[in-house]
């Protein structure tokens, strides 16, 4: 009997209490963002899809098309392609595909590039109604950001 | 009266008055909705619908509309008949006992002087669309939740009559205008708390509300009775459900918070209305803050509380009332 | 009780899953039934399975980390801790001393952010609906500090062989300890909102009791064990990495059932706070990635390694046979064991202490499938 | 930390089968038990009385080889127990013989069900006595389909892929038991 009534006032004040919280937590400020609307910063520590990196002085990218991110890539979503141009004694690259459907985002290939040509871009809004809009063209990335 | 009429005027005072409660019904539905998202919004401590309109207030409105909109599917084997009638049901019982309740001095449709009964007796009506939507959708889910909803239906009925009892053991009426005319002086409330508190919390199950909405009990049998419900046949259950509470809310205030009385107003009698809306919503933000603080009960638990606890309580509380009340 | 006649005759099956509330994913539980009785739960598994194990024998070592992230996606790290020390092992690989603080600071902060988590979606099966929304906005912390190093919120890949992929630096080291301060305010409101609730009590005491000896046969580890009150913790029992220098308690049930498993993971999230507090107290200075060759050689013979992930004792077992490619590696995941006893435990239970069991085991269901 | 005092030589499980102690810090167990396919729920049982839990239970593939009996299937079962006590863990091998199949120690772990299960969707591996062998992480309809057995070419023999023979010898279990390959690095 006595167990039955110290039941009913512990029980009782327990759920005063859980109500106490949520009454609280009522009147304390909001802390979501209204996604579109407003953004969070995101850090520049952030790994998105890869991108070359544009090197300032010469206007171009750092790649010298040897293939180590190709053979790193798990997934094998890297596509490159260098040839030689006339008049140059290097490879330059014409081809930086990257299939970002395959990609796992893990910078295999970033860690590998002997030339640190590669880059995390900060994108993350990426939303698109077909696969083939995962196909990136890097290089074209690049091409667009130069001018 | 002598002379008959087509139309006397006391069925013209009905047909407005039931136009009135339905469209009234609509209305707290969207305002009930919209409040519970915003309460458990900021309880959670996020926004809430804030796009249509100014901080989401048309919100319900367009999800209204969304759902007229949407197609009623009718599952594979399913008994049809019941299936479609099962909304109706729920929807159509809660449309009654509004008819009686006092909102102010003058404004009620008709005053039974069995008020009370009726509208527990309508009350219940309730249950038995769950039953049928569950019995008619050919689905073990919902099956369960109909199971549910009448023994907890069964099981609740009892705590409220007697939390009831006992305050009209003290005003000798069952009228509701009556039972608020009798709380000029001093609220019910503060005479019975016992029969309140109970009352409330019977209340809560009676509308199968968390911490007792175990017939769409979601993380258990995905939506209950309703699981196979869609578009309109969803959002009359969603009214029926508003409803409901917004009964068993108007009631407690009748009971035992004084219904229309409060500070003086211009035009009393009519206005009385405010001061019976603030009490009606303020115990609907209670049961609004209750369903998102606690887990849910289980089954056996449930009847164990109504059967152990609230009723005998609800008996010793009667009894001392009456005893009071021959004193 | 349960052996009427009419409960015999009336038996059915329902099925609970893939698409369902509480089973957090897509796992399907055939329940043979009477009435709200449950009488034989039979999970069905491999919804999501995907091979791993045969992905792992089929490219370069290093190629198989993006794959530990993606087992069991809501504690990660620990997958990528075992899978690193493992093929270290393996290759004798020695790791700098900062590099081991900086993973046992990210793997217990995962850990802790994976018991959040938990805490949460339990109290969603059990119908409250708040507390996994304060669980989130905890657990987005921790996010938001992992991804300022990491790079990812949830699968990271974070762990290389010889070290870790980036330095920490002042910033990670300050939000953190703020967040540990922010985090023990925080447990108050879950003590008074959940732990203290009499409504969640009644749904946990008493409910789905594992004994020792059916967590010994079944295999049971992590919290779901140390709730049967045997405190076994991978952490204490094979230590690895730096854990032995590191002083904390490992938190263990009485009973072994639902409200057990649950105040062992509660405490074990103040343990791992302990832990990251020390870890960033003595955090050492110096590299964090060891030169290792690039082309990593898994010398002939089997190697195992075991590690403690937030639920329970995640095993590599590799074979190597010389190549940089595993021969074998099969990789044992705690909630598979942890899931087994389900058909022994959920014999004639209600529908809801089955919610309420399925939920304490804290299940990842990618991981058990693989 | 490491539990210096358990003599692995001392155990039961030592002299009873045909077990080696081997070097913790460079496999992470510490006794290897070779079975034959007799002594496998011989052994289980003797695991299970002194306390044993089952970690996994798992398979994988070699090439075939010539023995006196015949032909081996080429295909491995390996058990791993570990203790809720201390620090100990055994592995258990055996070589599944032609006919594809293992006895099963589903009733004296029963977690061993599942195990077994997963090893059979992947291996093919056919367990006596188990009451439910049916597909658990493969589909129903992938009865015969077993992922994990490889090509022909890429067989290797069991000698391939197992430690050298010298390996045990070097075996120091007093001076290597503290001194972990994490833990000793200087920073």
């Amino acid at each position: 009997m006595k167990q039955y009534f110290s039941e009913i006032y512990t029980g009782g004040k327990s759920l005063v209490e859980g109500l106490g919280v949520t009454f609280k937590a009522l009147f304390q400020p909001i802390v979501t963002v209204q996604y579109p609307r407003e953004e969070i910063d995101i850090t520049p520590n952030y790994r998105g899809h890869i991108d070359l990196v544009l090197d300032p002085e010469k206007n171009t990218f750092l790649c010298i098309s040897c293939g180590m991110c190709e053979k790193a890539c798990p997934s094998d979503c890297i596509k490159i392609k260098g040839e030689k141009l006339e008049g140059e004694k290097k490879k330059t690259l014409v081809l930086f595909e990257l299939d970002f459907t395959k990609c796992s985002l893990c910078g295999a290939c970033v860690e590998s590039c002997p030339k640190d040509a590669l880059e995390f871009s900060q994108e993350y809004n990426l939303a698109a109604f077909s696969r083939e809009a995962f196909h990136f063209d890097i290089l074209k990335r690049l091409e667009e950001r130069r001018t | 009266m002598e002379t008959i009429s087509i139309l006397p005027p006391e069925l013209i005072r009905m047909l407005i008055a039931v136009i009135i409660i339905i469209s009234f019904l609509f209305l707290n539905a969207i305002m009930m909705g919209y409040l519970e998202r915003k309460i458990a919004a900021h309880v959670q401590r996020r926004p809430g619908p804030m796009e249509v309109g100014f901080h989401g207030i048309l919100q319900l409105i367009v999800d209204g509309v969304k759902l007229l909109g949407k197609e009623l599917l009718i599952p594979f084997k399913v008994d049809r008949t019941l299936f479609r009638v099962a909304p109706l049901l729920s929807f159509t019982p809660v449309i009654l006992p509004l008819l009686v309740i006092p909102f102010s001095e003058k404004l009620q449709a008709r005053d039974l002087n069995l008020g009370l009964i009726f509208i527990v007796s309508m009350g219940s009506v309730n249950v038995m669309a769950l039953l049928v939507a569950g019995w008619g959708s050919n689905n073990k889910y919902a099956m369960f939740g109909a199971m549910r909803a009448v023994a907890q239906s069964i099981a609740f009925e009892i705590p409220i009559l007697l939390s009831m009892l006992a305050v009209v053991l003290m005003c000798n009426t069952f009228s509701l205008k009556e039972i608020v005319g009798a709380q000029e002086k001093i609220w019910f409330v503060f005479l019975q708390p016992l029969a309140f508190l109970i009352y409330v919390i019977a209340g809560v199950a009676e509308t199968n509300r968390a911490p007792f909405d175990l017939p769409e009990a979601e993380s258990e049998l995905t939506a209950g009775f309703h699981t196979e419900y869609s578009g309109m046949g969803f959002s009359l259950f969603f009214i029926g459900e508003y409803t409901n509470m917004f009964i068993v809310a108007s009631v407690a205030a009748v009971l035992f918070l004084g219904g229309w009385h409060g500070p003086h107003l211009p035009y009393g009698e009519y206005l009385g209305i405010v001061w019976f809306f603030l009490k009606v919503y303020f115990l609907l933000f209670l049961m609004i803050m209750i369903r998102w603080t606690y887990p849910r009960v289980r089954f056996d638990q449930l009847l164990n509380f109504a059967w152990k606890y609230l009723v005998p309580f609800s008996f010793v509380n009667i009894l001392i009332t009456a005893v009071l009340v021959k004193l | 009780m349960l052996e009427s006649d009419f409960q015999k005759k009336n038996r059915f099956f329902l099925n609970m899953g893939p698409q369902h509330p509480s089973t957090h994913g897509v796992l399907l539980i055939v329940l043979e039934m009477s009435g709200e009785y449950v009488l034989d739960p039979q999970p069905v598994l491999g919804f999501i399975h995907r091979m791993h194990e045969k992905m792992a024998e089929s490219r370069p070592c290093q190629s198989f980390m993006p794959n530990t992230a993606r087992m069991d996606y809501v504690c990660a790290l620990p997958y990528n801790h075992g899978y690193v020390s493992l093929v270290e092992r393996k290759a004798g690989i020695e790791v700098p001393r900062r590099a081991e603080y900086i993973r046992v600071i990210t793997s217990e902060l995962n850990r802790v952010a994976s018991h959040l988590l938990w805490l949460g979606a339990y109290l969603l099966d059990l119908g409250a609906f708040t507390p996994i929304l304060y669980g989130f906005d905890d657990r987005e912390h921790i996010l938001d500090i992992l991804e300022d190093i990491t790079g990812s919120r949830l699968t990271y890949c974070y762990y290389r062989f010889g070290g870790v992929n980036q330095d920490i630096d002042d910033k990670f080291v300050d939000s953190t300890r703020a967040f540990i301060k922010r985090l023990r305010k925080r447990f108050v409101i879950y003590e008074k909102l959940v732990t203290k609730n009499i409504i969640f009590i009644k749904r946990t005491e008493n409910i789905g009791i594992v004994s020792p000896d059916m967590a010994l046969r079944y295999g049971m580890t992590g919290p779901n064990l140390r709730g049967s009150g045997i405190a076994y913790d991978v952490r204490k029992n094979e230590p690895y990495s730096i854990y032995p220098e590191f002083d904390f308690e490992v938190p263990v049930g009485e009973q072994g059932d639902c409200l057990d498993r649950y105040m062992v993971r509660v405490r074990e999230m103040e343990q791992s706070l302990r832990i990251i507090e020390q870890a960033l107290d003595r955090l050492p200075e110096g590299p964090v990635r060891a030169k290792v060759p690039k082309n990593i050689k898994l010398s002939p013979g089997d190697c195992n390694f075991a590690v403690e992930a937030a639920r329970g004792e995640l095993s590599y077992y590799l074979v190597g046979d010389g190549t940089g490619v595993p021969y074998r590696l099969k990789v044992r995941v705690p909630s598979y064991s942890n899931l087994s006893c389900l058909p022994e435990l959920g014999r004639g239970i209600l529908l809801p202490d089955l919610v309420s069991i399925l939920g304490s085991f804290d299940l990842v269901i990618p991981e058990m499938d693989r | 930390m490491a539990q210096e005092t358990t003599n692995f030589k001392q155990d039961i499980l030592f002299h009873e089968f045909n077990a080696t102690e081997t070097d913790y810090n460079q496999r992470g167990y510490h006794l290897e038990v070779a079975l034959e396919v007799n002594q496998v729920r011989k052994f289980a049982q003797k695991a299970y009385d002194q306390g044993f839990f089952l970690v996994f239970v798992t398979g994988f593939h070699v090439l075939p080889e010539e023995t006196e009996e015949g032909t081996t299937s080429g295909l491995n079962g390996v058990y791993q127990f570990a203790r809720f006590d201390r620090l100990y863990r055994i592995k258990g091998q055996v070589s599944v013989p032609e006919d594809m199949s293992l006895p099963s120690i589903c009733d004296i772990y029963q977690g061993a069900d599942w195990h077994e299960r997963e090893t059979r969707d992947l291996y093919g591996i056919n367990f006596e006595g188990h009451p439910n062998l049916k597909p658990l992480l493969l589909s129903d309809e992938d009865t015969d389909f077993h992922p994990l057995l490889k090509e022909e070419k890429k067989l290797k023999s069991l000698e391939k892929v197992s430690w050298p023979p010298e390996a045990l010898e070097s075996v120091d279990a007093d001076t290597d038991a503290k001194a972990s390959s994490t833990d000793s690095i200087d920073s």
